[in-house]
């Protein structure tokens, strides 16, 4: 090579000189010394950064916008979220969670159930000190310790946080059974969809021994409805039964659709569709059928029923609002609008 | 002075004893190394401290290598089969041969002159200069034939090894 | 007992790794050994295969994104580019001009971030006490916390959609990106002024572990390690894919395909990203950064199965994927250039030394992640 | 020693004759252990520190105000963890082997002379003991990696002989030349050798390049880089010292850097003028101010290693040993020669040109004869 045989080597030895003397004179991390002296000094995190996600509730905590419509457990590539709807004392569902968990061992942070949640209610949070003792229980974060309000929203996330809350003033929708419950749905429809009450979600505290936590996680894992967890779950299980498989009591008259649309079952029932797919499927259906297949096919429950459920409602007249569909958005609301116009209902 | 003495004779011994008695080959030579610091303990206690740095440079870090690279290339890699019993039936014809050749030995060094001019206790500093002088002047012959046989022998390992590595 | 003659020496069967200093990851070599000679060297893998194409078959078509990331957790946005690339090959989506211009952006940082760790982690296999490796770390960790402003994660960023990205480069955003891209050429001096020219390592590098060119195209080597043989193919100029026709760069091509060549190649490649990030920062258009159409929830893909690639740090990375128009993919394969350059390890090695193996290794620059999928 | 002896006798002190013999020959061993010890421990503060700056980061700064009391620290955890020896070790030869290597180490130091006057046995051939003691190692180093009946520590322990084996030729050749200038073989006859301005051996052009060749030479002792091929973390794990761990690999390490430091100094006596330095003459502080001369040119040599060690890749195994019999050999031999020129011709300045020409003929034709395999200068064709 050019220059003398030892040239590469000294080459080397003024670039480590120049970064030992060059480390001395710029302490600020500008140029050569890049490490953070972890505990007492901390990266500026930047704002988009995100860990875990946290619920997202305006004013008081139990004005939460999350209404228990389950995308976000649908749609958690490790299907790490487990939601069982709440119900007022005489069993009526409420579109609010009774039970919220994210198993926060398994949680990848991809931030992917933010980014399907039709309500703005889940958000990504940044930070990230949360390791525990325990591997079990210690790791399962439940409802109280998920929700944050929406001031600290804005206070980790503001711009973020001030273009969410535009985007929902713009929409701005009934805000769905703050604390009264829905427009009360006829009793025969609550029957149907009256969940039977679950085992407690945390273990009885007694539990010591490794194999007990064992049996216990076991069982936790029964309680999710579906038996020994074959998973990932997939997402066609959910669409079509809204509720763990406790035997339902028996479907009253007005839950059972009527005759016509069952011969030709419900082919537009697939969140997958877009809408005017959808009606074109439903075109020469009964009324019901073609409120329905207005729907967001969620049955996420945001309106009280199920899709079917609402539908039928509508149909029957029991109520009058057609704004209760909050993942159709505005394209529902004109539809059923239409419909309700045409057969005089409204 | 004379407690260092004994220590020392007792190390040496010991060192001997050991490497002709023990199992393990490498254990042998390990026991030769002490055995050979001992020898150069010898050295130094006598005030010749050119002869036991020498011993220590040659001795250890030259020749106890030397049967190092031996048993490694000879033996499978452990080197673990060592002689059995070594002594055999006929000890006793060895003590003899010894205590015979340890007579003759003492008897020469007090009989010849070699002892004579070796006696008076050159200042420390002489030894150097006077055995390098003399290597120089008296004995340069001896030296210049025995490079000469050390040149040869390194030539000699060297083809060795090429003709190995030229084969394989 | 081999070596006739009188020196008997004995093989030694070694197996480097998999929980070994330099070997990448959890990947073992049993190599056998002639005293420093590696006469035999078999590699396996597997240790962390985590059946990410079965996993796949179970998600959605958005839920496998996050996973693309953990394939080579080391270039997470040139994974996602390629899975979301193939999508929109299937599903006939058209992406927006700015987010082609994004995806170039996030795409060349991310070959800048791997090409200089791949050396410094080279250079420590060589010896060299983890000095370069910390020179490439500090550049890298401006990279990641570009990409945590941006995506919200450094590592794992989860960032391309299909028929764009997630989140839109603001000015702030744009102004870091450019500081950032102005400090890699001095950087890249003083990298080459510290080993390119140190005898030592030219004495190591060169001519050891010698790829000829024909068992490059062969056993379909990609990326650097076949540029450095002398295989002047590069996915971005055959395949044209996103804007690269746009930009003007140029693709270094070795001869002698020994670990200096692989080497040398990566230190050029870096510098015609800095280009392409040059001209992709300077001219990046305005307006959306997803396409219309696209759709989060329920996103259908009509049947058909189609293949896509792009020139990731490492080589050609593809995704192979069959759709029944349902909401998940009937079949998702990965082509994962580190695996398939991996298969001609033992033909490098052969007849060189232990400590060459290992340098050899490095220069091959995998991870294991991507290669057990 | 025999100073400490007669200043102990004419004190007057009432102590009968043996215990001041005794108290004479423990004093120094103490002083110098102690002395050596502290300059180990800070040795390893100064190596993290240094390497880290080097690295872009702050090197060690939580335990003590600023790391200081990291080696107090690494000892302790050493001493605490559990010494596991492995199964099919052959357990007496794999509990010498660290003892062995840190006795040599300490040994050598016995004949360093660290201040005026001050120098634990003046042995009138300090030098030649020196340099045998620190072959002594090379057992040390093939009983651990034998013993612990590891392929990796073997490799290493192979390694490791051929390397120090190797590179004691050459040393030995280099020390030659300064024995023939001060022409004594007691360290403290050549320091005194290197008085006068100029003096020191290191600014003789055949003792820059003696220099050169025994520095390099002390670092392939020692196992630095770019010679720290016994232990090769990337390619062996760890070399002969695999299988060890608590107390026993800190007593490895001690070994090895206290080796390096001792070679350090016996650097400093050979080239750079051991103690001596304007001021070292003072009536009742001259010794302190040598002291301090010792040490600062012993930091000098041990920084040029830390140095090394933070920027240079390791040498090959072959490329190691042909460096050490095709290079540096026959350097050290041309040297004897210069030396003999410089030494023997009448007028000072023409001895000084004639050795330094024969020394740069020498290096050229050695470069020329060794660059058969030269490094091809490369060229990359760009397509666009």
């Amino acid at each position: 090579m050019n220059g003398f045989p030892g040239k590469g080597l000294l080459e080397g030895l003024a670039v480590t000189a120049k970064n030992f003397i060059g480390s001395y004179f710029d302490d600020n991390r500008k140029e050569r010394l890049f490490t953070y002296q972890y505990p007492e000094e901390r990266m500026p995190l930047p704002e988009n950064s995100r860990t875990f996600p946290f619920l997202v509730y305006d004013g008081t905590p139990d004005q939460l916008r999350c209404t228990a419509c389950k995308v976000c457990e649908t749609e958690c590539p490790p299907q790490c979220i487990y939601i069982v709807r709440d119900s007022d004392p005489n069993g009526k569902p409420l579109q609010r969670p009774k039970v919220f968990d994210i198993d926060i061992s398994v949680c990848m942070q991809c931030g992917i159930c933010a980014e399907v949640c039709p309500f703005d209610a889940i958000k990504m949070d940044c930070d990230f000190e949360r390791s525990q003792h325990g591997r079990f229980e210690e790791l399962v974060a439940h409802l109280p310790s998920l929700l944050k309000s929406n001031d600290y929203y804005h206070h980790i996330k503001p711009t973020e946080a001030d273009r969410v809350d535009a985007t929902r003033k713009r929409v701005k929708k009934p805000s769905p059974a703050a604390a009264a419950p829905a427009p009360t749905p006829g009793p025969a429809v609550a029957a149907v969809l009256s969940p039977t009450p679950l085992k407690p979600m945390s273990p009885p505290a007694d539990i010591l021994t490794e194999d007990e936590k064992r049996a216990w996680l076991k069982g936790y894992q029964s309680i999710l409805g579906t038996g020994p967890i074959v998973w990932p779950l997939t997402t066609k299980k959910i669409a079509t039964t809204p509720q763990p498989p406790t035997p339902a009591p028996a479907a009253a008259a007005v839950a059972t659709p009527p005759a016509s649309s069952l011969a030709g079952g419900e082919p537009w029932h697939d969140s997958g569709l877009d809408l005017a797919k959808r009606m074109e499927l439903a075109k020469d259906r009964s009324l019901a059928d073609r409120l329905m297949a207005a729907m967001a096919q969620l049955d996420c429950q945001a309106c009280g029923y199920d899709c079917r459920g609402y539908a039928n409602a509508l149909a029957a007249g029991v109520t009058r609002d057609v704004t209760l569909c909050a993942p159709g958005e505005d394209e529902t609301k004109n539809t059923l609008e239409t419909l309700l116009k045409e057969a005089g209902k409204l | 002075m004379n407690i260092a003495f004994y220590i020392l004779a007792a190390v040496t011994l010991l060192g001997a004893a050991l490497a002709v008695s023990l199992r393990n080959l490498v254990h042998c030579l390990l026991a030769l190394v002490l055995f050979f610091v001992g020898v150069a303990g010898h050295f130094f206690l006598l005030r010749a401290d050119f002869l036991g740095a020498v011993q220590i440079l040659i001795y250890i870090g030259a020749v106890a290598v030397l049967i190092l690279f031996a048993i490694m290339l000879t033996r499978n890699v452990s080197g673990t089969e060592g002689g059995g019993n070594s002594l055999g039936g006929a000890w006793w014809f060895g003590a003899g041969i010894t205590a015979a050749l340890a007579a003759l030995a003492t008897a020469a060094v007090r009989r010849s002159s070699l002892a004579a001019t070796l006696s008076s206790p050159v200042t420390e500093q002489g030894i150097v200069k006077t055995m390098g002088r003399l290597l120089v002047t008296d004995w340069v012959v001896p030296l210049e034939i025995m490079a000469v046989l050390l040149t040869a022998a390194l030539i000699g390992a060297v083809v060795v090894a090429l003709e190995e590595d030229r084969k394989s | 007992m081999s070596g006739s003659g009188l020196i008997q020496t004995q093989r030694l069967e070694v197996s480097l790794g998999p929980q070994h200093p330099s070997t990448h990851g959890v990947f073992r070599m049993d190599v056998v050994l002639d005293g420093e000679y590696v006469v035999k060297l078999k590699p396996v893998m597997g240790y962390l295969h985590r059946n990410h194409e079965q996993i796949a078959e179970k998600l959605t078509w958005l839920g496998s994104m996050p996973y693309t990331d953990r394939l080579d957790y080391f270039c997470s946005m040139t994974n996602n580019w390629a899975y979301a690339l193939a999508v929109e090959k299937l599903a006939g989506l058209k992406v927006p001009e700015r987010a082609e211009y994004i995806r170039v952006i996030m795409a060349e940082l991310t070959r800048l971030l791997n090409h200089s760790c791949a050396i410094g982690f080279l250079l420590s296999d060589c010896g060299a006490w983890f000095t370069p490796v910390l020179y490439a770390l500090r550049e890298r960790e401006r990279i990641l916390d570009f990409f945590e402003t941006v995506s919200g994660a450094r590592m794992m960023c989860n960032y391309m959609r299909f028929g764009g990205v997630r989140v839109d480069l603001d000015e702030t955003a744009l102004a870091m990106a450019r500081r950032l891209v102005a400090r890699w050429p001095s950087f890249l001096d003083e990298f080459e002024k510290l080993i390119t020219g140190n005898e030592v390592l030219l004495a190591r590098m060169q001519r050891v572990g010698i790829l000829p060119r024909e068992l490059a195209i062969n056993a379909s080597i990609s990326g650097p390690m076949a540029r450095a043989s002398g295989v002047a193919y590069d996915v971005r100029k055959v395949d044209k894919y996103g804007v690269y026709d746009r930009f003007e760069f140029r693709v270094p091509v070795g001869e002698t395909g020994d670990t200096y060549d692989r080497y040398m190649i990566r230190i050029l490649e870096m510098r015609e990203s800095v280009k392409i990030l040059q001209q992709a920062l300077r001219d990046i258009p305005g307006g959306p950064v997803i396409a219309p159409e696209a759709r989060l929830r329920g996103f259908k893909v009509p049947a058909g199965d189609g293949y896509a690639r792009i020139e990731a740090p490492k080589g050609e990375l593809g995704f192979y994927l069959v759709s029944e128009g349902g909401t998940k993919p009937y079949r998702y394969h990965v082509r994962p250039p580190s695996f398939i350059n991996l298969t001609v390890l033992e033909d490098m090695c052969l007849g060189h030394k232990i400590a060459d193996a290992i340098i050899i290794l490095g220069s091959v620059d995998i991870v294991l992640g991507e290669v057990d999928r | 020693m025999d100073a400490i002896f007669q200043l102990l006798q004419n004190s007057g002190a009432p102590m009968p004759e043996w215990l001041a013999l005794a108290l004479a020959i423990l004093l120094p061993i103490v002083i110098v252990m102690g002395l050596f010890l502290t300059v180990f421990a800070f040795l390893t503060w100064v190596e993290r520190k240094a390497l880290g700056r080097i690295q872009n980061r702050r090197g060690p700064n939580r335990v003590g105000p600023v790391g200081l009391f990291q080696p107090v620290a690494d000892g302790l955890k050493l001493l605490i963890k559990e010494d596991i020896v492995p199964g099919a070790a052959d357990r007496v030869v794999h509990f010498l082997a660290p003892v062995l290597v840190v006795v040599p180490a300490f040994l050598v130091l016995t004949v360093v002379p660290v201040a005026k006057g001050f120098v634990p046995v003046d042995l009138n051939i300090g030098v030649l003991f020196a340099l045998a003691v620190s072959t002594a190692s090379v057992l040390a180093v093939f009983m651990a990696g034998w013993a612990s009946r590891n392929k990796f520590s073997l490799l290493g322990a192979m390694r490791g002989v051929a390397q120090v084996v190797s590179y004691e030729v050459p040393m030995v050749l280099a020390a030659v030349v300064v024995l023939m200038a001060a022409g004594t073989l007691s360290s403290i006859g050549i320091v005194e050798a290197q008085r006068g301005w100029c003096g020191w051996f290191v600014c003789k052009p055949w003792g820059l390049v003696a220099f050169v060749i025994f520095q390099t030479c002390a670092m392939a002792e020692v196992a630095r880089t770019p010679f720290d091929l016994p232990e090769a973390e990337s390619e062996i794990v760890a070399g002969y010292h695999t299988e060890y761990s608590g107390f026993k690999f800190a007593l490895f390490q001690m070994g090895e850097y206290v080796a390096a430091i001792t070679m350090g100094g016996v650097t400093v006596t050979l080239f750079l003028g051991g103690y001596l330095g304007p001021g070292c003459d003072l009536p009742r502080i001259g010794w302190l101010v040598s002291a301090g001369w010792f040490f600062a040119k012993l930091g000098l040599v041990v920084v040029i290693n830390i140095w090394a060690r933070g920027t240079w890749p390791r040498v090959r195994v072959d490329q190691l040993l042909a460096f050490a019999w095709k290079v540096l050999l026959p350097l050290s031999l041309i040297n004897i020669p210069a030396m003999a020129l410089w030494y023997f011709l009448p007028n000072r300045l023409i001895g000084w040109i004639a050795s330094a020409a024969l020394l740069a003929v020498a290096l050229v034709g050695l470069t020329r004869l060794n660059a058969g395999r030269a490094f091809e200068k490369r060229s990359y064709r760009f397509i666009s």
